[in-house]
Protein backbone atom coordinates (compact mmCIF):
# COMPACT_ATOMS: atom_id res chain seq x y z
CA UNK A 1 0.00 0.00 0.00
CA UNK A 2 1.33 3.42 -1.00
CA UNK A 3 0.18 6.63 0.48
CA UNK A 4 -0.33 10.02 -1.85
CA UNK A 5 -0.27 13.05 -1.78
CA UNK A 6 -1.10 13.55 -5.84
CA UNK A 7 -4.84 12.94 -6.90
CA UNK A 8 -5.22 9.15 -8.02
CA UNK A 9 -5.47 8.19 -10.93
CA UNK A 10 -8.01 5.43 -11.50
CA UNK A 11 -7.64 4.83 -14.87
CA UNK A 12 -3.52 4.49 -14.65
CA UNK A 13 -4.49 2.16 -11.55
CA UNK A 14 -6.51 -0.13 -12.79
CA UNK A 15 -4.07 -0.22 -15.95
CA UNK A 16 -1.54 -1.64 -13.55
CA UNK A 17 -3.51 -4.65 -12.42
CA UNK A 18 -3.41 -6.14 -15.91
CA UNK A 19 -2.01 -9.85 -16.00
CA UNK A 20 -3.45 -12.37 -18.93
CA UNK A 21 -3.86 -14.81 -16.34
CA UNK A 22 -6.40 -12.98 -14.36
CA UNK A 23 -10.13 -13.11 -15.67
CA UNK A 24 -11.27 -10.45 -13.12
CA UNK A 25 -10.55 -7.29 -11.60
CA UNK A 26 -12.57 -6.05 -8.94
CA UNK A 27 -11.70 -2.08 -7.69
CA UNK A 28 -13.18 0.22 -5.38
CA UNK A 29 -12.94 4.16 -4.87
CA UNK A 30 -13.67 5.91 -1.97
CA UNK A 31 -14.90 9.16 -2.61
CA UNK A 32 -15.88 12.45 -0.72
CA UNK A 33 -18.88 12.78 -0.42
CA UNK A 34 -21.16 15.83 0.52
CA UNK A 35 -22.71 14.88 3.44
CA UNK A 36 -21.85 12.80 6.85
CA UNK A 37 -23.96 12.52 9.50
CA UNK A 38 -26.44 15.06 7.98
CA UNK A 39 -23.89 17.42 7.62
CA UNK A 40 -22.89 19.38 4.58
CA UNK A 41 -19.09 18.50 3.87
CA UNK A 42 -17.36 21.44 1.62
CA UNK A 43 -13.75 19.75 1.59
CA UNK A 44 -11.70 17.30 3.99
CA UNK A 45 -7.91 16.48 4.47
CA UNK A 46 -6.57 13.30 5.11
CA UNK A 47 -3.64 12.93 7.23
CA UNK A 48 -1.17 9.58 7.46
CA UNK A 49 1.40 8.30 9.67
CA UNK A 50 2.92 7.33 6.53
CA UNK A 51 5.42 4.85 7.39
CA UNK A 52 2.98 2.82 9.61
CA UNK A 53 0.20 2.92 7.10
CA UNK A 54 2.24 1.72 4.11
CA UNK A 55 3.19 -1.19 6.71
CA UNK A 56 0.14 -1.66 7.81
CA UNK A 57 -1.14 -1.80 4.66
CA UNK A 58 1.35 -4.27 3.43
CA UNK A 59 0.26 -6.59 5.93
CA UNK A 60 -3.22 -6.14 5.46
CA UNK A 61 -2.36 -7.28 1.41
CA UNK A 62 -0.30 -9.86 1.92
CA UNK A 63 -3.19 -10.84 4.68
CA UNK A 64 -5.38 -11.00 1.92
CA UNK A 65 -3.36 -12.65 -0.23
CA UNK A 66 -2.63 -15.41 2.45
CA UNK A 67 -6.65 -15.89 2.76
CA UNK A 68 -7.75 -16.05 -0.96
CA UNK A 69 -6.86 -17.20 -4.13
CA UNK A 70 -5.92 -14.06 -5.95
CA UNK A 71 -3.37 -12.72 -8.21
CA UNK A 72 -2.71 -9.37 -6.88
CA UNK A 73 -3.96 -6.26 -5.07
CA UNK A 74 -2.87 -3.05 -4.35
CA UNK A 75 -4.17 -0.18 -2.25
CA UNK A 76 -3.21 3.73 -2.41
CA UNK A 77 -4.60 6.09 0.40
CA UNK A 78 -5.17 9.90 -0.59
CA UNK A 79 -3.42 12.50 2.13
CA UNK A 80 -3.67 16.14 2.12
CA UNK A 81 -7.11 18.13 0.89
CA UNK A 82 -9.41 16.88 -1.27
CA UNK A 83 -12.92 17.98 -2.99
CA UNK A 84 -16.31 16.59 -3.18
CA UNK A 85 -15.92 13.66 -5.99
CA UNK A 86 -11.80 13.58 -5.38
CA UNK A 87 -10.80 9.63 -4.44
CA UNK A 88 -9.69 9.25 -1.61
CA UNK A 89 -8.68 5.91 -1.47
CA UNK A 90 -8.26 3.26 -4.31
CA UNK A 91 -8.00 -0.85 -3.88
CA UNK A 92 -8.05 -3.52 -6.79
CA UNK A 93 -8.03 -6.91 -6.33
CA UNK A 94 -7.39 -9.57 -9.65
CA UNK A 95 -7.82 -13.12 -9.75
CA UNK A 96 -8.62 -15.93 -11.97
CA UNK A 97 -12.20 -16.34 -10.58
CA UNK A 98 -14.13 -12.90 -9.30
CA UNK A 99 -15.76 -14.38 -6.47
CA UNK A 100 -12.55 -14.15 -4.63
CA UNK A 101 -11.82 -10.53 -5.83
CA UNK A 102 -15.02 -9.48 -4.44
CA UNK A 103 -14.19 -11.27 -1.01
CA UNK A 104 -10.39 -9.79 -1.01
CA UNK A 105 -11.49 -6.42 -1.82
CA UNK A 106 -14.07 -5.78 0.60
CA UNK A 107 -11.54 -7.58 3.16
CA UNK A 108 -8.61 -4.81 2.30
CA UNK A 109 -10.72 -1.65 2.73
CA UNK A 110 -12.91 -2.84 5.84
CA UNK A 111 -9.16 -3.39 7.14
CA UNK A 112 -8.15 -0.10 5.84
CA UNK A 113 -10.57 1.84 6.95
CA UNK A 114 -9.71 -0.02 10.59
CA UNK A 115 -6.38 -0.67 11.05
CA UNK A 116 -4.11 2.13 9.12
CA UNK A 117 -3.30 5.22 11.03
CA UNK A 118 -4.62 7.96 8.23
CA UNK A 119 -7.38 10.68 9.69
CA UNK A 120 -10.00 12.92 7.88
CA UNK A 121 -10.87 16.18 9.22
CA UNK A 122 -13.87 17.81 8.02
CA UNK A 123 -14.98 21.16 6.47
CA UNK A 124 -18.44 21.90 6.65
CA UNK A 125 -20.55 24.26 5.00
CA UNK A 126 -21.89 26.08 8.65
CA UNK A 127 -17.54 26.86 9.50
CA UNK A 128 -17.45 23.64 11.29
CA UNK A 129 -14.69 21.41 10.91
CA UNK A 130 -13.38 17.93 12.72
CA UNK A 131 -11.87 15.06 13.02
CA UNK A 132 -13.90 12.44 12.00
CA UNK A 133 -14.46 9.96 15.20
CA UNK A 134 -12.60 11.85 17.39
CA UNK A 135 -14.69 14.80 19.02
CA UNK A 136 -15.97 14.73 22.44
CA UNK A 137 -14.52 11.91 23.77
CA UNK A 138 -12.52 11.81 27.08
CA UNK B 1 17.53 8.33 31.37
CA UNK B 2 15.68 7.74 27.67
CA UNK B 3 16.01 9.71 24.37
CA UNK B 4 12.85 9.04 22.90
CA UNK B 5 10.87 10.85 19.68
CA UNK B 6 7.16 11.40 19.94
CA UNK B 7 5.32 12.08 16.33
CA UNK B 8 1.67 13.71 16.53
CA UNK B 9 -1.20 13.62 13.78
CA UNK B 10 -4.35 15.11 13.25
CA UNK B 11 -6.06 16.40 16.68
CA UNK B 12 -3.47 15.31 18.92
CA UNK B 13 -1.31 17.51 16.61
CA UNK B 14 -3.56 20.33 16.63
CA UNK B 15 -3.73 19.86 20.28
CA UNK B 16 0.13 19.82 21.21
CA UNK B 17 0.81 22.20 17.97
CA UNK B 18 3.78 20.49 17.06
CA UNK B 19 4.49 17.50 15.04
CA UNK B 20 7.32 16.06 16.80
CA UNK B 21 9.20 16.19 19.87
CA UNK B 22 12.08 14.54 21.17
CA UNK B 23 11.68 13.78 24.74
CA UNK B 24 14.57 13.21 28.22
CA UNK B 25 12.37 10.71 29.88
CA UNK B 26 12.87 8.41 32.94
CA UNK B 27 9.28 6.55 32.30
CA UNK B 28 9.32 2.85 31.82
CA UNK B 29 6.18 2.42 29.51
CA UNK B 30 4.13 3.85 27.43
CA UNK B 31 1.43 5.08 29.28
CA UNK B 32 3.76 6.64 31.58
CA UNK B 33 5.27 8.40 28.43
CA UNK B 34 1.72 9.24 27.43
CA UNK B 35 0.04 10.67 31.03
CA UNK B 36 3.18 12.70 31.30
CA UNK B 37 2.45 14.70 28.15
CA UNK B 38 -1.77 14.67 28.08
CA UNK B 39 -0.99 16.47 31.44
CA UNK B 40 1.37 18.53 29.82
CA UNK B 41 -0.45 19.46 26.32
CA UNK B 42 -4.45 18.72 28.34
CA UNK B 43 -5.39 16.12 25.39
CA UNK B 44 -8.53 15.82 24.86
CA UNK B 45 -8.67 11.92 24.32
CA UNK B 46 -7.86 9.61 27.08
CA UNK B 47 -5.81 6.58 26.45
CA UNK B 48 -8.80 4.44 26.52
CA UNK B 49 -10.04 5.56 23.30
CA UNK B 50 -6.52 5.70 21.91
CA UNK B 51 -3.81 3.10 20.91
CA UNK B 52 0.16 2.95 21.04
CA UNK B 53 2.12 3.04 18.55
CA UNK B 54 5.98 1.86 18.95
CA UNK B 55 8.32 2.17 16.04
CA UNK B 56 5.90 2.30 13.56
CA UNK B 57 3.71 -1.06 15.38
CA UNK B 58 1.29 -1.29 17.64
CA UNK B 59 2.04 -1.87 21.04
CA UNK B 60 0.71 -2.32 24.42
CA UNK B 61 0.09 0.88 27.09
CA UNK B 62 2.05 -1.66 29.81
CA UNK B 63 4.86 -2.08 26.90
CA UNK B 64 8.68 -1.28 28.14
CA UNK B 65 10.19 2.04 26.24
CA UNK B 66 13.54 1.63 25.12
CA UNK B 67 16.15 3.97 24.09
CA UNK B 68 15.39 6.34 20.64
CA UNK B 69 12.21 4.47 20.51
CA UNK B 70 9.41 6.38 18.32
CA UNK B 71 5.84 6.86 19.95
CA UNK B 72 2.61 7.17 18.29
CA UNK B 73 -0.46 8.20 20.29
CA UNK B 74 -3.17 6.60 17.70
CA UNK B 75 -6.15 8.27 17.35
CA UNK B 76 -9.28 6.74 16.00
CA UNK B 77 -8.60 5.79 12.48
CA UNK B 78 -11.15 7.48 9.88
CA UNK B 79 -13.04 4.45 9.57
CA UNK B 80 -16.31 4.52 7.78
CA UNK C 1 -26.68 -2.35 -19.88
CA UNK C 2 -25.59 -1.68 -22.87
CA UNK C 3 -23.89 -3.87 -25.74
CA UNK C 4 -20.62 -2.47 -27.42
CA UNK C 5 -19.03 -3.29 -30.61
CA UNK C 6 -16.36 -0.98 -29.52
CA UNK C 7 -13.76 -1.55 -26.97
CA UNK C 8 -14.62 -0.56 -23.07
CA UNK C 9 -12.83 1.92 -21.58
CA UNK C 10 -12.84 1.69 -17.94
CA UNK C 11 -11.72 4.91 -17.19
CA UNK C 12 -14.46 6.78 -18.79
CA UNK C 13 -16.89 4.33 -17.64
CA UNK C 14 -15.80 4.60 -13.70
CA UNK C 15 -15.86 9.09 -14.54
CA UNK C 16 -19.51 8.51 -15.49
CA UNK C 17 -20.42 6.87 -12.48
CA UNK C 18 -19.46 10.57 -10.57
CA UNK C 19 -22.18 11.23 -8.31
CA UNK C 20 -21.43 14.27 -4.92
CA UNK C 21 -23.65 12.44 -2.35
CA UNK C 22 -22.02 8.86 -3.39
CA UNK C 23 -19.14 7.49 -0.99
CA UNK C 24 -18.33 4.42 -2.66
CA UNK C 25 -17.63 2.81 -6.24
CA UNK C 26 -17.36 -0.35 -6.79
CA UNK C 27 -16.53 -1.99 -10.21
CA UNK C 28 -16.15 -5.41 -11.84
CA UNK C 29 -13.92 -5.74 -14.95
CA UNK C 30 -14.23 -9.31 -16.92
CA UNK C 31 -11.08 -9.36 -18.66
CA UNK C 32 -9.98 -11.74 -22.03
CA UNK C 33 -7.14 -14.56 -19.94
CA UNK C 34 -4.60 -16.91 -21.11
CA UNK C 35 -6.20 -20.63 -20.01
CA UNK C 36 -9.49 -21.77 -20.03
CA UNK C 37 -9.77 -25.00 -18.22
CA UNK C 38 -6.72 -25.88 -19.12
CA UNK C 39 -6.39 -24.69 -22.28
CA UNK C 40 -4.61 -22.13 -24.09
CA UNK C 41 -6.75 -19.14 -25.40
CA UNK C 42 -5.45 -16.34 -28.28
CA UNK C 43 -8.47 -14.82 -28.98
CA UNK C 44 -11.87 -14.97 -28.67
CA UNK C 45 -15.31 -13.37 -29.73
CA UNK C 46 -18.74 -12.40 -28.26
CA UNK C 47 -21.52 -12.53 -29.68
CA UNK C 48 -25.06 -11.01 -28.29
CA UNK C 49 -28.59 -11.21 -28.96
CA UNK C 50 -27.80 -7.62 -27.78
CA UNK C 51 -32.14 -6.45 -27.88
CA UNK C 52 -32.58 -9.03 -25.33
CA UNK C 53 -29.32 -8.97 -23.24
CA UNK C 54 -30.20 -4.96 -22.90
CA UNK C 55 -33.47 -6.04 -21.93
CA UNK C 56 -32.62 -8.48 -19.23
CA UNK C 57 -29.16 -6.36 -18.17
CA UNK C 58 -31.84 -3.60 -17.38
CA UNK C 59 -34.38 -6.26 -15.10
CA UNK C 60 -30.78 -6.87 -13.40
CA UNK C 61 -30.02 -3.38 -12.63
CA UNK C 62 -33.42 -2.84 -11.92
CA UNK C 63 -33.40 -6.10 -9.68
CA UNK C 64 -30.33 -4.79 -7.72
CA UNK C 65 -31.50 -1.41 -6.90
CA UNK C 66 -34.33 -2.96 -5.13
CA UNK C 67 -32.22 -5.46 -3.17
CA UNK C 68 -29.60 -3.11 -2.17
CA UNK C 69 -28.99 0.22 -0.95
CA UNK C 70 -27.08 1.93 -3.75
CA UNK C 71 -27.37 5.49 -5.91
CA UNK C 72 -26.72 3.89 -9.14
CA UNK C 73 -25.98 1.02 -11.30
CA UNK C 74 -24.21 0.23 -15.22
CA UNK C 75 -22.97 -2.08 -16.44
CA UNK C 76 -21.38 -2.64 -20.55
CA UNK C 77 -20.93 -6.38 -22.81
CA UNK C 78 -18.39 -5.86 -25.00
CA UNK C 79 -19.40 -8.46 -28.24
CA UNK C 80 -16.78 -8.98 -31.57
CA UNK C 81 -13.34 -10.20 -31.36
CA UNK C 82 -11.18 -9.68 -28.29
CA UNK C 83 -7.48 -9.80 -27.58
CA UNK C 84 -6.06 -11.09 -24.09
CA UNK C 85 -6.18 -8.64 -21.66
CA UNK C 86 -9.40 -6.37 -23.02
CA UNK C 87 -12.19 -5.74 -21.19
CA UNK C 88 -15.35 -8.11 -22.32
CA UNK C 89 -17.40 -6.72 -19.47
CA UNK C 90 -18.08 -3.41 -17.06
CA UNK C 91 -19.95 -3.75 -13.86
CA UNK C 92 -20.08 -0.44 -12.07
CA UNK C 93 -21.84 0.49 -8.83
CA UNK C 94 -22.21 3.73 -6.05
CA UNK C 95 -24.10 3.58 -3.02
CA UNK C 96 -23.50 5.95 -0.03
CA UNK C 97 -21.61 2.72 2.41
CA UNK C 98 -19.67 0.51 1.07
CA UNK C 99 -21.47 -3.19 2.09
CA UNK C 100 -24.48 -2.97 -0.48
CA UNK C 101 -22.06 -1.39 -3.58
CA UNK C 102 -19.61 -4.90 -3.27
CA UNK C 103 -22.76 -6.75 -2.82
CA UNK C 104 -24.76 -5.28 -5.93
CA UNK C 105 -22.30 -4.96 -7.64
CA UNK C 106 -21.74 -9.21 -7.37
CA UNK C 107 -25.15 -9.55 -8.08
CA UNK C 108 -25.32 -8.05 -11.40
CA UNK C 109 -22.07 -9.63 -13.05
CA UNK C 110 -24.03 -13.23 -11.50
CA UNK C 111 -26.99 -12.67 -13.48
CA UNK C 112 -25.42 -11.37 -16.38
CA UNK C 113 -23.79 -14.49 -16.70
CA UNK C 114 -26.39 -16.47 -16.09
CA UNK C 115 -29.29 -14.57 -17.90
CA UNK C 116 -27.55 -12.78 -20.65
CA UNK C 117 -27.96 -13.76 -24.09
CA UNK C 118 -24.19 -13.43 -24.68
CA UNK C 119 -22.07 -16.10 -26.00
CA UNK C 120 -17.79 -16.79 -26.22
CA UNK C 121 -16.11 -19.06 -28.85
CA UNK C 122 -12.66 -19.09 -27.73
CA UNK C 123 -9.98 -19.52 -30.09
CA UNK C 124 -6.90 -21.93 -28.66
CA UNK C 125 -3.32 -21.81 -29.37
CA UNK C 126 -3.78 -25.83 -31.07
CA UNK C 127 -6.25 -24.37 -33.64
CA UNK C 128 -9.15 -25.49 -32.53
CA UNK C 129 -12.53 -23.22 -30.76
CA UNK C 130 -15.35 -23.91 -29.05
CA UNK C 131 -18.35 -21.97 -28.24
CA UNK C 132 -18.21 -22.16 -24.17
CA UNK C 133 -20.40 -24.89 -22.52
CA UNK C 134 -22.31 -25.46 -25.81
CA UNK C 135 -20.22 -28.46 -26.85
CA UNK C 136 -20.76 -32.05 -26.84
CA UNK C 137 -24.16 -31.68 -25.03
CA UNK C 138 -26.81 -33.32 -27.43
CA UNK D 1 -50.80 -20.58 -41.20
CA UNK D 2 -48.46 -17.82 -39.25
CA UNK D 3 -45.65 -15.55 -39.91
CA UNK D 4 -42.65 -15.95 -37.88
CA UNK D 5 -39.02 -15.24 -37.09
CA UNK D 6 -35.93 -17.38 -36.20
CA UNK D 7 -33.09 -16.00 -35.14
CA UNK D 8 -29.55 -17.88 -34.90
CA UNK D 9 -26.79 -16.76 -32.62
CA UNK D 10 -23.79 -18.62 -32.19
CA UNK D 11 -23.36 -22.44 -32.17
CA UNK D 12 -26.96 -22.96 -33.86
CA UNK D 13 -25.89 -19.83 -36.24
CA UNK D 14 -22.80 -21.95 -37.49
CA UNK D 15 -25.13 -25.15 -37.74
CA UNK D 16 -28.17 -23.48 -39.32
CA UNK D 17 -25.69 -21.06 -41.15
CA UNK D 18 -28.06 -18.05 -41.36
CA UNK D 19 -28.15 -15.61 -38.96
CA UNK D 20 -32.29 -15.26 -39.39
CA UNK D 21 -35.06 -16.46 -41.32
CA UNK D 22 -39.00 -16.14 -42.05
CA UNK D 23 -41.13 -19.34 -41.35
CA UNK D 24 -44.79 -20.21 -42.38
CA UNK D 25 -45.55 -22.35 -40.37
CA UNK D 26 -48.72 -24.05 -38.59
CA UNK D 27 -47.00 -25.06 -35.97
CA UNK D 28 -48.91 -23.97 -32.33
CA UNK D 29 -45.95 -24.34 -29.60
CA UNK D 30 -42.63 -23.33 -29.33
CA UNK D 31 -40.94 -26.77 -29.08
CA UNK D 32 -42.96 -27.69 -32.26
CA UNK D 33 -41.33 -25.05 -34.56
CA UNK D 34 -37.54 -26.09 -32.39
CA UNK D 35 -38.35 -29.96 -33.50
CA UNK D 36 -38.93 -28.90 -36.82
CA UNK D 37 -36.01 -26.64 -37.03
CA UNK D 38 -33.88 -29.40 -35.11
CA UNK D 39 -34.28 -31.85 -37.98
CA UNK D 40 -33.91 -29.61 -40.59
CA UNK D 41 -30.56 -28.46 -39.44
CA UNK D 42 -29.54 -31.58 -37.62
CA UNK D 43 -28.75 -29.17 -34.63
CA UNK D 44 -26.30 -30.67 -32.09
CA UNK D 45 -28.16 -29.08 -28.88
CA UNK D 46 -31.35 -30.25 -27.71
CA UNK D 47 -34.69 -28.44 -26.12
CA UNK D 48 -33.29 -29.89 -22.64
CA UNK D 49 -30.19 -27.64 -22.94
CA UNK D 50 -31.76 -25.00 -24.47
CA UNK D 51 -34.37 -22.30 -23.15
CA UNK D 52 -36.94 -20.33 -25.79
CA UNK D 53 -37.24 -16.90 -26.12
CA UNK D 54 -40.51 -15.28 -27.59
CA UNK D 55 -40.09 -11.58 -28.76
CA UNK D 56 -36.86 -11.02 -26.56
CA UNK D 57 -38.50 -12.66 -23.24
CA UNK D 58 -37.62 -15.87 -21.75
CA UNK D 59 -40.70 -18.29 -22.42
CA UNK D 60 -41.80 -22.01 -21.83
CA UNK D 61 -41.44 -24.25 -24.79
CA UNK D 62 -45.10 -25.17 -24.57
CA UNK D 63 -45.81 -21.38 -24.88
CA UNK D 64 -48.12 -20.62 -27.88
CA UNK D 65 -46.92 -18.83 -30.69
CA UNK D 66 -48.68 -16.30 -32.44
CA UNK D 67 -48.34 -14.33 -35.98
CA UNK D 68 -44.72 -12.11 -36.33
CA UNK D 69 -43.34 -13.44 -33.15
CA UNK D 70 -39.85 -13.57 -32.89
CA UNK D 71 -37.94 -16.76 -31.76
CA UNK D 72 -34.60 -17.40 -30.41
CA UNK D 73 -33.24 -20.51 -29.15
CA UNK D 74 -31.00 -19.70 -26.31
CA UNK D 75 -27.89 -21.57 -25.65
CA UNK D 76 -26.16 -22.00 -22.61
CA UNK D 77 -24.31 -18.83 -21.87
CA UNK D 78 -20.93 -17.72 -21.49
CA UNK D 79 -20.93 -18.39 -17.83
CA UNK D 80 -18.59 -18.15 -15.55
Amino acid sequence: MLVSEIPLDSSALNKSMVNFSAGALVTFEGWVRNLNEGKEVIALEYEAYSSMAEKEGLKIIEEAKNKFKIIDAKAVHRVGKLNLGDIAVWVGVSSKHRGVAFDACEYIIDEIKTRTPIWKKEHYVNGDSGWVNCEHKH
Amino acid sequence: MKNITILYFAKLREEANKRDELLKTEANTAIEVFNFLKEKYNFSLSEDYLRVAINDEFAEWDDKITDNDILVFIQPVAGG
